[in-house]
């Protein structure tokens, strides 16, 4: 595969269809793989990398890169295409200057699910079958892949591009998931239950900010939280309020926007379960509202944008579920 | 040396536990490890370092400062500091221990920041030394002997046993407090495994990374290098790296309305946050690659330029395994060494 | 730094029996920027609002806070209060320590504390009170009205006659509407071509009426006062100045067997048309699906061209396109009106089995002189004269909403009555039975109307619905009905049947609706601005209703409607310019993200983008999408604030940072 | 809000009213005589459909023990459609409200027009003893501006 | 007037009888009016009354042919066959008697029988 989007990029380079390649540069180990930008075939030749650690969704970048001279290729895998589209529909990006290329993704391994195994010193990771096999400089190690797998991708809903210039390899399908299944026990918790759940999740939070900043549908030009006239900024949590608040109002303000790509979780040092926030959103969107996947077009009402006039009353929280 | 077998370390915990209040690692239910108050029974971490370094027990990420008492039109200012009671952070590693000596000449040197000294004249650090250093350290690069580790006291485990040993004062008075439950031990086996482990630093991925490059001498040559935009383009000014990291002392001062009174306080700030350094002006730092160059440059050329030399980096490895981006001081550092 | 006074009232004893407002004002004395505070009987008297008055002089107040009663009955009371002081009235705040304090809590101590909390949110509020100055935007003295029935002619007329120019935009080939259609009029029965047509042609010939007939409104931009409509001019193939409507085109035309919309398919006509014979503006059209040259699609080939040689004038034109008009106006009268529905739900009635069975329309044109036997009431299916006729109230109307319209449509019971009538009057010999659920007459001279049908004409009103109604062998319509009154069910050997078909709003209003960002109903009838006290205005400003685009309604209604609305439309077209609430959401450009998230909120429209060149904080230029809000359009509702992710969007009077102190200070 | 031994606990209540409808039915009651606890703060807005959910949980911050929205029935915005949009967005706070474990009946939406004085009074006195049932707010408070 | 019987035909039959506007269209319709001494639409308006025994009493309820003729033309949804068929149940179950016992179901039983017959005639004739 890796093959294949090089070969692609430096011909897109070459004919000029683009100016820039935006992609995925090699670490200093297996696994730290860093978005970068490619101006020619040769830094493409030197670092750029396609392979199993490659999960950091490049869409963000475009709301940046796309206001740039010339049109820059971007490789999206079936999840990141989702994030392009909704940026699209927000007019974040510039549509017209990116050329997508669809590439296909059967999940993405997470280094920190390795690592929690107790495994150090890794110098190289490979795929055998459904075995990992890990080298390290204590000797060599193995586990399972599945259980290496990034969440994000073990509870993928789409393997479907839903934007691209161009396809590499075979467009998949929408696929159903269980990526509900947590926020659905959650529900089933007791009132305290879910309060202790949530007390032990959101007080790691360091306010790193990273979820923020790395989500697609959290571009804001000023965000409410650095502006100090918006009454809810602050640097650090305080509090348990605080911690709350800001999770609180950062799904919120995605609520019907978010794609659901996991990033936010992805990328939590301290490894806070955030996406199931956004998808508790999603979930009632879908339970409430109607089905909805945002990113899944560029025209469509955002859910929070809309209504009907049969809509369930607010009350209806009162009468789900458990106390 | 003086030892306690590993079954009975957590009598050792129990007992210190008893005259003060003890942290040590331990691991959480996702396998990192944290560092939390001491309750019986609780099991020391395995990992090799904590997710958060000790640095949040003398410069937490936030602080009260002072309390501002308001009625109508007047307002009082009550200063609410109180001496801090003597604690002891057990289990901090080598890396982490030399953060102080990094954090001290910030926050030590005048003006003395009274809230930062408070609690480092009642705080007792015990280190540990490393056996089983991952691919993402580099300590060594720093000079710093993670088999021999500073702090008030250290520790070493062969195994089977631990061994403690004083380097000041508060840590023989340590070591004195929980003296009758200690044994002279042999060292030998323990020799065994720190030559073993000085051995496999020398095979760390980074082992040779070198600061030859960088120090207070380079200053413009570094900062005017043409790498930093390409360094800073996929940074995505999120304060990781300056949260977890030992040394980051950056902090922001702010008031807090609770309706009946201000709270000053303050918080860690991040140069990589875009209000980092905000002035009534402005921002002097207005694009990602000021701030991001700010960071960098701070650690590897102004802090030693202003500190006879001394890094501003340990070589913990935290930001290496955090950054959602993967974009680190290692990949900066080899990038700007290259002429 | 702020200087705000502060004035406690005690409404007589209202306010002071109940808050002790001397406390009041005491605690709200030591409020950080207060520099005075008192308190008086009644403040809203002169004498109280001459102590505002003072104060905000002597004082130099920056910020005036009123504690007394709701700001419904007197901000604006003490806003000209402090206006004519010299202070901006947007920055006086009341707190309201009457309807919401002492008229409802009864022990001093507990509601004297809260009187102070509300107060001191007041004070909070003001603290952050901006000056604000109500623009004003210019009107342009034009007027487009949507729909060139009844009730566009009315409000054309009005309008016109006020002195205004008026469009009308009508999507037939003629105006006159559904009017033109009828025979004759309830409760005088009198003709209605001979009271409508004389109204079509003053429109015609009014100077400052201009009528766009087979047209449609394509698109509209804009704001009250200040509208930019496209106007679609469809190809009617046919130059409008040339033509002088003689008709010699339409007897060459050699296709002949074209339904005739206007007689409702009842007879044909010819391709190239006339409606009918008053039709305004007589232009004949050729109606391109059945013209044998344009159906061939290349108007080129030599295919028939007959009307073009007839015409002595040179008015045809197979090469005619649509034509697009711009135009500006200041008031949008929208008077789309109403359809029949389609009958094909209902089996029950053999509406589509049998030509007989007929809708009370349909029975217009066939008693109407200009209808297809000229007049004379012939059964469609054999030319016959019927002898028994049967009527069927609510068909449609009334109905669970799986069954039809939920609404009664409100003309049916009259014109049935007239229908009746009629019948009885010219063809004695004729039975005529009504089967009803209600017989509904409200309105002058309508029961009376209705009365006379029963007692004079002697129509058979039975208490009841029909059934079922078969077609049968020998050309007769059964009908099984029940009489409820004596309880058993009937069966009448019919000859024609006639259905009260529910009327519904025209298809073409939902998509208008969108285009105007007007509000309608679940039944597509336009909502009016206040049920009783807006009856003729849209919520949208500037837009106005006329006739049963808003609801059924029968001539003399809608007529009165129409007259109303052309009223207000001339209110707003007689000022040179509009006042705008100050009270408006703006936008901070700097921290917009573009997303159209307020726009899609917003029920007005009042927001659209604009890409802009921004010097950015990193001393950049760059491009960027950013939203902007019509001061003129927008009313304050302040969704756009909630939807914006970035807090850019903010309203102006109810600003975040406002509420948030009043937040804070009550929760303190 | 105090918690005295002998005094019963007073929660704090915050009404976010829309000028139009429920501000004008909060008013009638007052016209009417019709009590309700003065445990409630009525904060007038243009239209339901102003209050972000910011407003809210600042209020729960600031030391509101309940929150309540009060605007036009459905299909009467003054505005036409702001309810609309309030109803979905209240709906989906709440739920996440209830999500983190926060009580359920510290929130509510009603819908008061200028005519329902008598609702708007039997409201307030439903909700403030069902808050007052709850307790202080713990579960979204901020210890720094609880009252000593 | 017997609330208990009323609120038992109502709910078993699921039909809110206010609805009704009284309009005639079900007898209107109805092809066995001549035979039923209560037509559809006095079954919808005696129900709401209460007057429900006196529709139990008369040979009406059998004589509806559940045709649903008067549920297809109801302008108003009030589905008056299932009003009638819920009177006729409570005729049934009100004769005091179990028309059908548990023990005498296996000699009925054939083979073309579907079980969901049986399990209707249980739940319709017994108490």
């Amino acid at each position: 595969m890796q093959e294949a989007i090089i070969s692609k990029a430096k011909q897109l380079l070459a004919d000029g269809t683009v100016n820039r390649v935006i992609g995925w540069k090699k670490g200093e180990f297996a696994y730290d793989i860093t978005p970068a930008i490619f101006e020619s075939a040769e830094e493409i030749d030197a670092d750029f990398v396609y392979d199993d650690f490659t999960s950091a969704n490049v869409s963000k970048y475009l709301v940046k890169e796309s206001k740039k001279e010339g049109k820059i290729l971007a490789f999206l895998k079936p999840c990141d295409t989702y994030s392009l589209n909704q940026l699209t529909k927000e007019h974040r990006v510039n549509r017209e200057n990116i050329y997508v290329v669809g590439i296909p993704s059967d999940g993405k391994l997470d280094a920190e699910k390795i690592k929690a195994k107790g495994i150090t010193g890794i110098t190289g990771v490979e795929k055998d079958g459904d075995t990992l096999k890990i080298n390290t400089i204590y000797g060599e190690e193995t586990m399972p892949v599945a259980e290496a797998m990034s969440n994000k991708c073990l509870s993928c809903k789409s393997r479907k591009h839903v934007t691209y210039d161009e396809l590499i390899g075979e467009d998949g399908e929408v696929i159903t998931s269980d990526r509900f299944d947590m926020v659905e026990k959650l529900e089933n918790m007791t009132s305290q239950e879910r309060y202790d759940f949530w007390r032990n999740e959101l007080s790691k939070c360091i306010r790193c900010n990273a979820c923020r900043n790395v989500c697609p549908a959290c571009t804001c030009e000023n965000c409410v939280f650095n502006n100090p006239d918006s009454g809810v900024e602050n640097k650090a949590a305080a509090d348990s309020f605080e911690e709350n608040m800001f999770h609180i109002i950062r799904a919120f303000h995605v609520a019907g926007r978010c794609t659901d790509c996991g990033e936010c979780s992805r990328v939590c040092p301290q490894n806070i379960p955030l996406h199931l926030l956004n998808r508790k959103f999603i979930k009632d969107i879908n339970s409430l509202y109607g089905e909805y996947q945002a990113g899944a077009d560029t025209t469509s009402k955002a859910p929070l944008n809309d209504y009907t006039q049969d809509d369930c009353e607010a009350s209806i929280v009162h009468e789900r579920g458990v106390e | 040396m003086l030892k306690i077998s590993l079954e009975n370390l957590g009598r050792l915990f129990d007992a210190v536990s008893e005259k003060q209040t003890l942290y040590i690692p331990t691991d959480r239910e996702d396998g990192a490890a944290e560092y939390r108050k001491y309750e019986n029974g609780m099991k020391l971490s395995r990992n090799l370092n904590t997710l958060r370094s000790a640095k949040d027990f003398f410069f937490p990420q936030t602080e009260n400062l002072a309390d501002f008492k308001m009625e109508g039109k007047k307002i009082e200012v009550i200063d609410i500091r109180e001496e801090s009671e003597d604690f002891v952070v057990f289990g901090v590693r080598a890396c982490d221990a030399r953060s102080f000596t990094i954090l001290d000449k910030v926050f030590l040197s005048e003006p003395v920041d009274s809230y930062y000294k408070n609690r480092r004249d009642h705080g007792t650090i015990v280190t540990m030394a490393c056996s089983k250093p991952a691919e993402t350290c580099f300590c060594g690069t720093f000079g710093i002997d993670p088999t021999a580790p500073e702090g008030d006291a250290a520790c070493w485990s062969d195994g089977e046993s631990v061994f403690f040993k004083a380097n000041n004062e508060k840590g023989q008075a340590f070591i004195d407090s929980v003296a009758y439950l200690l044994e002279d031990g042999d060292t030998t086996k323990l020799d065994e495994v720190n030559a073993k482990t000085k051995e496999i630093l020398g095979k760390l991925p980074l082992a040779n990374l070198s600061t030859e490059a960088f120090g207070g001498d380079t200053l413009m040559e570094h900062f005017r290098s043409e790498k930093w935009a390409e360094l800073s383009e996929s940074c995505l000014g999120c304060g990781t790296c300056t949260f977890v990291c030992p040394t980051c002392q950056c902090y922001d001062i702010k008031d807090f309305n609770t309706g009946h009174g201000i709270k000053r306080f303050r918080c860690w700030d991040s140069c990589m946050y875009s209000d980092f350094t905000k002035m009534a002006h402005g921002n002097i730092r207005n694009s990602q690659l000021e701030r991001f160059r700010q960071r960098f440059m701070h650690k590897l050329v102004y802090f030693p330029s202003n500190n006879n030399g001394e890094f501003g980096c340990v070589g913990c490895g935290r930001c290496l395994s955090k950054c959602p981006i993967s974009m680190n001081i290692v990949k900066v550092m080899k990038a700007l060494e290259v002429k | 730094m702020q200087r705000i006074g502060v004035f406690v009232c005690h409404c007589g004893t209202n306010i002071a029996a109940t808050v002790d407002v001397k406390a009041v004002a005491e605690a709200l004395s030591h409020e950080p920027g207060v520099v005075i505070s008192q308190e008086y009987q009644y403040m809203c008297s002169e004498a109280g609002q001459n102590l505002v008055k003072d104060a905000i002089k002597e004082y130099g107040l920056t910020g005036v806070v009123v504690c007394s009663c709701s700001p419904r009955m007197h901000e604006n009371t003490f806003r000209k209060a402090a206006s004519s002081a010299g202070l901006n009235p947007y920055l006086v705040e009341i707190a309201n320590i009457r309807e919401q304090c002492s008229w409802i809590h009864k022990d001093i101590a507990t509601a004297t504390e809260k009187a102070v909390i509300l107060g001191k949110a007041a004070i909070a509020k003001v603290h952050l009170n901006t000056p604000l100055t109500a623009g004003e935007s210019p009107v342009a003295k034009r007027a487009l009205v949507i729909g060139g029935g009844i009730a566009g002619i009315q409000t054309a007329l009005d309008i016109a006659e006020a002195g205004f120019e008026v469009d009308i935009v009508e999507k037939e080939a003629t105006i006159g509407g559904k009017m033109a259609q009828i025979d004759k009029t309830f409760p005088t029965l009198d003709c209605a071509a001979c009271i409508l047509t004389p109204k079509m042609v003053e429109a015609s010939q009014n100077e400052k009426i201009t009528i766009h007939s087979y047209s449609e409104v394509s698109a509209v931009k804009g704001f009250v006062g200040n509208f930019t409509a496209t106007i679609k001019k469809k190809k009617r193939f046919v130059d409008e100045t040339k033509c002088t409507g003689c008709g010699l085109c339409t007897e060459a035309c050699p296709m002949k067997k074209v339904p005739n919309a206007f007689n409702l398919g009842l007879d044909n006509r010819s391709a190239i048309y006339i409606p009918f014979a008053q039709a305004v503006p007589k232009v004949a059209t050729i109606d391109p699906n059945y013209c044998l040259k344009l159906r061939k699609g290349d108007v080129n080939d030599k295919v028939c061209g007959k009307c073009a040689e007839a015409c002595t004038v040179g008015a045809i034109n197979y090469h005619q396109q649509d034509e697009y008009i711009e135009q500006k106006y200041g008031a949008i009268v929208v008077a789309t009106g109403f359809n029949p529905i389609k009958l094909d739900k209902y089996d029950e009635f053999a509406y589509n089995q049998c030509p007989d069975v007929v809708t009370s329309l349909e029975l217009e044109r066939l008693m109407n002189a200009a209808g297809p036997n000229g007049g004379t009431l012939l059964r469609p299916s054999d030319k016959t004269h019927p002898h028994k006729i049967v009527f069927v109230q609510c068909v449609g109307s009334r109905c669970d909403d799986s069954k039809g319209k939920p609404y009664c449509s409100k003309i049916c019971c009259m014109y049935t009555a007239k229908h009746a009538m009629l019948i009885r009057e010219k063809y004695p010999d004729t039975e005529v039975y009504v089967f009803y659920i209600d017989v509904r007459t409200p309105g002058k001279n309508f029961d009376e109307f209705y009365r006379r049908a029963v007692e004079q004409y002697n129509v058979h009103y039975i208490k009841g619905m029909v059934g079922k109604v078969t077609p049968k062998a020998d050309g007769t319509i059964d009908v099984q009905a029940s009489d409820l009154l004596s309880n058993e069910q009937l069966h009448i050997d019919a000859d024609m049947v006639v259905l009260a078909t529910a009327i519904e709003p025209d298809k073409t209003a939902r998509p208008l609706a969108t285009m105007l960002t007007t509000q309608m109903d679940t039944n597509d009838f336009f909502t009016e601005a206040h049920a009783k006290l807006r009856p003729v205005e849209s919520a949208t400003a500037g837009i106005f209703l006329s006739g049963a685009c808003q609801g059924p309604k029968d001539i003399p209604e809608t007529v009165a409607q129409a007259s109303a609305a052309a009223s207000k439309a001339i209110g707003l077209l007689v000022k040179d310019s509009i006042t705008c609430n100050p009270c408006v959401a703006h936008s901070n450009e700097l921290m917009c993200n573009g997303c159209s998230a307020c726009e899609k909120v917003c029920p007005y429209g009042a927001i659209t983008y604009q890409d802009k060149e921004f010097r950015m904080p990193d001393r950049t230029t760059a491009i960027r999408r950013v939203a902007g809000v019509n001061p003129a359009v927008c009313q304050g509702c302040g969704a756009c604030t909630v939807a914006c992710p970035s807090g850019a969007m903010d309203l102006n009077g109810f600003s975040n940072s406002q509420i948030m102190a009043e937040v804070d200070a009550i929760c303190k | 809000m105090q918690v005295n031994e002998n005094k019963e606990f007073q929660p704090l209540i915050v009404a976010f009213c829309c000028n139009w409808c429920s501000y004008a039915g909060a008013d009638l009651s007052g016209t009417n005589r019709l009590n309700y606890p003065t445990n409630v703060k009525i904060i007038r807005v243009p239209c339901s459909c102003r209050v972000n959910p910011m407003f809210i949980l600042r209020a729960f911050q600031k030391g509101a023990d309940g929150v309540i929205l009060c605007g036009c029935h459905p299909g009467d915005c003054h505005y036409t459609s702001g309810n609309y949009f309030t109803r979905r967005r209240m709906t989906l706070l709440f739920s996440m409200l209830d999500f983190l474990g926060i009580e359920r009946d510290r929130t509510r939406v009603e819908w008061v027009s200028a005519a329902e004085g008598a609702k708007f009074a039997a409201t307030m006195n439903e909700f403030t003893e069902a808050v007052k049932k709850l307790g202080p707010n713990r579960r979204l408070e901020d210890l720094r501006c609880r009252k000593q | 007037m017997n609330n208990n019987l009323k609120e038992q035909v109502i709910r078993s039959s699921g039909v809110n009888v206010l609805k009704c506007m009284r309009c005639g269209k079900c007898s209107g319709t109805c092809p066995s009016y001549d035979e039923m001494e209560y037509h559809p639409h006095q079954f919808v308006y005696m129900v709401e009354k209460g007057d429900i025994e006196t529709l139990m009493k008369s040979e009406s309820i059998y004589k509806c042919l559940t045709c649903f003729a008067c549920v297809e033309r109801c302008p108003r949804n009030v589905e008056p066959a299932k009003v009638v068929e819920a009177v006729r149940l409570a005729a049934i179950r009100k004769q005091g008697n179990n028309h059908l016992i548990a023990d005498n179901i296996p000699e009925m039983l054939d083979e073309d029988l579907p079980q969901q017959a049986i399990v209707t005639a249980f739940r319709k004739y017994t108490k």
